[in-house]
């Protein structure tokens, strides 16, 4: 099946010899987004975005690479990780693996207690976080609404920003 | 099977794993990050149901959320004094009966009614992304969830900071 | 020969095709080899961008930098990391083993992940998500994952503190981060990054929000955790950080890892903020597009490496209100403000449009800026400073009213 | 194709893990993490339902927003209020938390 695509009129489509045909031929059927026609074979397929085409997969979704992907990458690491082990030396010592602190003794547990300013920050880090999820979809979409869309949005931000207003005046904000 | 139910199963499975791990582990730092790799494997369903934003926002805010957990966590117990004493009630095998029971109904109830058969329908043209901004800020949909979102995380916000910063002021300790 | 990239992959598939591998198989052949091609460049370029910025650094202190190995000492790198690979490979035996292995694969993961979706070139990127932004930040958050585990398994003193501070710097900086992302989302409309890249025609959006621009180069400095917010790994204060008890090659990898991630702040700047691939031809030449991609995310990495050769550290404190008191309220501000003149102005001209964005964001940044020296006199009028011996540097950037609050 | 019960088994078995998590453990923030857990399941069964029952309508999509926002908050504040009952009580354990028992 072919793919029906329009092609933007600044592209210039390499369809210079006969493996494009047979590519065609192979293509998996798929339903057109737009356009009229042919176009030569990727493994990707095409979409219309402003002024010029671009790519996109057709049998191995987005998701399905990144996981592709993600799968690689941890070889990517691994593979020095495992060189090193197999070719560095091993000769453990009393000294040698203590834990680091500039050569003096260690005292005490590791895991010391800490202050609660840590937690402070992660915790408004978490809420604007959230906040995050709603306004990347509002900022895609409010300009295909009147004005009110994108107050309503700003309304969103502004409350959010007086929590933090509040958190600033009580001194939560303040290292110490 | 197809490819994408081994994929399902892997996912699955190493889900229920961590998330048994995290909820039987008795040092809880590990326990935590157990539930991470529990919540990515989630992510990846939600990837597998092509609700691309769910996946970013499960790993983005649960990553976040969590850290504080685990910072939190070795903020206050130390670990030491927290492996001897024992993680569970003395009437924990009546929760996992409870749970297990609830399991079991779900399991039994979709046996019943047969949603075993039931196949996805093609996504629709539009961008979902698309689709969930045009929805929130629609007064006709869900204008007044998405503001009411915003007022809810404003008091937790104010709330969270109210009750924990309180506490802080009285006590510094490094 | 315009396209470089499309006429290569042509041509695989025209190899694949005729040796009879069905187009899904080829498929799943490409998607590796790009993914694979995709990670292992970006490894691979980690070992030029050490000596690049060993090169810059030196010659902005009046030193020559590298040049024993090889020409001009570009295999000092590969010289290295012979040497770290024949290190003994250590692991404290008071480590949590599982997470002390796991800390650096995710590291390298967390920034490797980013390139799966930049857009290289019109016709060359991994993929082309619709939530392309929020993943950059989603796979961010792996890196301080990393970190934590790595402070936390190592059971270290040093390692744990230096872990603590990742979490209060790199999740606050996140926030002012996001925001600043959202300035590109919101004024080409979509989420993925190929999508803003072709919404840029034209106008930059650092030019047309260059105050947006400022603030995601400052917040992912600090979310790179390099001078002048590397206080992760303050030598002078808790060693080396998170890493201190790592060595050998699993210290490489963090390395790398951070190496890579500066490079890929240049990158997301330009395809951010500074039209990605865009220049002239570049529509019709894809493979030109490439090259001025790779200019203008050499340009961003430059002056990363320049900010981190002429900068002091600064405080953790300072580093904290300056996120949550400068960067981000001036974000919400400026995002609030963009929205409404972008949104009011649809039908006008582009250059109406933008130039309004612009003032807009020059008014934002002009406010800031008075607000700041206000403050700034006032903390100088009252107690100044804090318990000496800390490790302060006088820092512009400092000068939030609280401090003085919290000194007094 | 995946069928939609094994989405919803896989949602169940988290749930179940979860409650047991959030009844059995003693300590106030694993409680939190078996809660976490609950809501996630609850999570995927919404997006599993949006996806199979009706994707074009963005029901679904937005009822597991609202419900990340909740988990969120819930997690922000139920975790000041387990630093706050530390510092005053230096107990993480909720048997211990009696404040309010006579």
């Amino acid at each position: 099946m072919f793919h029906v695509l329009r092609i933007p009129r600044d592209l210039k489509v390499p369809r210079d010899d006969g493996r494009i045909f047979l590519l065609y031929r192979l293509s998996p059927d798929r339903i057109p987004r737009c356009g009229v026609i042919p176009f030569d074979f990727s493994p990707h397929n095409c979409y219309h975005t402003g002024h010029f085409l671009l790519e996109k997969s057709i049998m191995i979704s987005d998701w399905g690479f990144i996981g592709i992907f993600f799968f690689l990458a941890i070889f990517f690491p691994i593979v020095p990780i495992l060189t090193g082990v197999l070719l560095g030396p091993h000769k453990p010592g009393a000294v040698k693996n203590e834990t680091y602190e500039c050569g003096i003794r260690t005292r005490g547990p590791a895991r010391i207690q800490f202050r609660a300013s840590y937690y402070l920050y992660a915790l408004v880090f978490l809420i604007f976080d959230i906040e995050a999820v709603f306004l990347f979809p509002w900022a895609v979409a409010h300009g295909q609404f009147p004005l009110y869309a994108a107050v309503e949005g700003v309304l969103f931000l502004f409350l959010i920003g007086a929590g933090l207003a509040y958190v600033w005046r009580k001194g939560s904000l303040s290292w110490r | 099977m197809t490819l994408e139910q081994i994929l399902f199963l892997v996912f699955a499975l190493i889900g229920l794993g961590l998330a048994l791990a995290s909820v039987t582990m008795r040092n809880l730092v590990r326990s935590a990050f157990a539930l991470i790799g529990c919540l990515f494997a989630v992510a990846a369903l939600f990837a597998m149901l092509d609700a691309s934003l769910f996946v970013v926002a499960q790993v983005a805010v649960y990553v976040g959320a969590i850290a504080t957990l685990i910072v939190l966590v070795v903020m206050l117990t130390r670990l030491e004094q927290q492996e001897r004493i024992p993680q569970t009630h003395r009437y924990w095998p009546a929760a996992a009966l409870l749970a297990a029971v609830i399991v079991a109904g779900v399991a039994w109830g979709l046996w019943q009614y047969g949603f075993f058969d039931q196949t996805p329908p093609a996504l629709p043209a539009a961008d979902p992304i698309v689709e969930l901004g045009r929805a929130l800020v629609d007064p006709e949909k869900f204008l007044i969830p998405f503001e009411a979102v915003s007022v809810l995380l404003l008091s937790a916000l104010i709330g969270a900071v109210l009750v924990a910063g309180g506490a802080n002021k009285k006590e510094r300790t490094e | 020969m315009g396209d470089l990239f499309t006429t290569v992959s042509n041509w695989l598939n025209g190899i694949l095709a005729e040796a009879g591998i069905p187009p899904e198989a080829a498929e799943w052949i490409f998607a590796v080899g790009r993914a694979f091609l995709l990670g292992v460049s970006g490894l691979l370029l980690v070992v030029f961008l050490i000596w690049f910025e060993r090169k810059v650094v030196a010659r902005m202190q009046d030193r020559i930098g590298p040049n024993r190995v090889g020409p001009y000492g570009l295999f000092q790198t590969l010289a290295d990391m012979l040497k770290l690979v024949l290190k003994e490979d250590m692991v404290p035996p008071q480590a949590d083993k599982i997470l002390f292995h796991l800390a650096p694969v995710l590291a390298v993961i967390g920034v490797v992940g980013l390139w799966a979706v930049i857009p290289l070139a019109a016709t060359a990127y991994g993929v082309d998500l619709n939530v392309g932004v929020l993943y950059l930040a989603a796979t961010g958050t792996l890196g301080t994952l990393g970190i934590l585990m790595a402070g936390w398994s190592s059971r270290n003193k040093f390692a744990l503190l230096g872990a603590f501070r990742t979490v209060a710097q790199l999740v606050s900086y996140s926030v002012p981060a996001m925001l600043a992302m959202l300035v590109p989302v919101m004024l080409s409309g979509t989420m993925s990054l190929a999508g803003i890249v072709a919404a840029q025609d034209g106008f930059w959006f650092g030019v047309a929000a260059p105050l947006a621009a400022l603030v995601f180069l400052i917040a992912s400095l600090a979310e790179v955790a390099r001078a002048p917010f590397e206080l992760l790994e303050a030598e002078s204060e808790i060693v080396a950080g998170f890493h201190v008890e790592y060595s050998g090659i699993r210290f490489g990898m963090f390395f790398a890892a951070e190496f890579l991630h500066a490079f890929t702040i240049g990158a997301l700047l330009a395809v951010l903020f500074l039209g990605g691939w865009r220049g002239p031809g570049a529509a019709e030449f894809p493979t030109l597009g490439a090259l001025y991609f790779a200019a203008k995310s050499f340009a961003g990495y430059f002056l990363l490496v320049w900010v981190r050769a002429t900068l002091p550290r600064i405080r953790i404190d300072q580093m904290l209100d300056f996120c949550w008191k400068v960067l981000t309220p001036a974000m919400i501000v400026l995002i609030g403000a963009l929205v409404l003149v972008n949104r009011a102005l649809a039908g006008t001209s582009m250059w109406v449009r933008n130039g309004a964005l612009l003032g807009v964001n020059v008014l934002v940044a002009a406010g800031v800026i008075s607000l700041l020296s206000r403050s700034q006199s006032q903390s100088h009028a009252g107690a100044h400073g804090r318990a000496p011996g800390k490790g302060a540097q006088p820092c512009a950037l400092a000068g939030m009213g609280d401090e003085a609050e919290a000194a007094s | 194709m995946i069928p939609l019960s094994w989405y919803l088994l896989f949602a169940a078995a988290l749930f179940g893990i979860g409650l047991y998590g959030a009844l059995a453990r003693r300590n106030a923030v694993a409680i939190l993490m078996g809660i976490e857990l609950m809501l996630n399941a609850v999570n995927l069964n919404l997006l599993a339902f949006w996806r199979y029952l009706a994707p074009a309508q963005m029901n679904g999509q937005v009822f597991a927003a609202v419900l990340l926002a909740v988990a969120a908050a819930e997690t922000a504040v139920g975790l000041s209020l387990v630093i706050s009952i530390y510092r005053l009580r230096k107990t993480v354990l909720p048997e211990e938390m009696d404040l309010m028992r006579g």
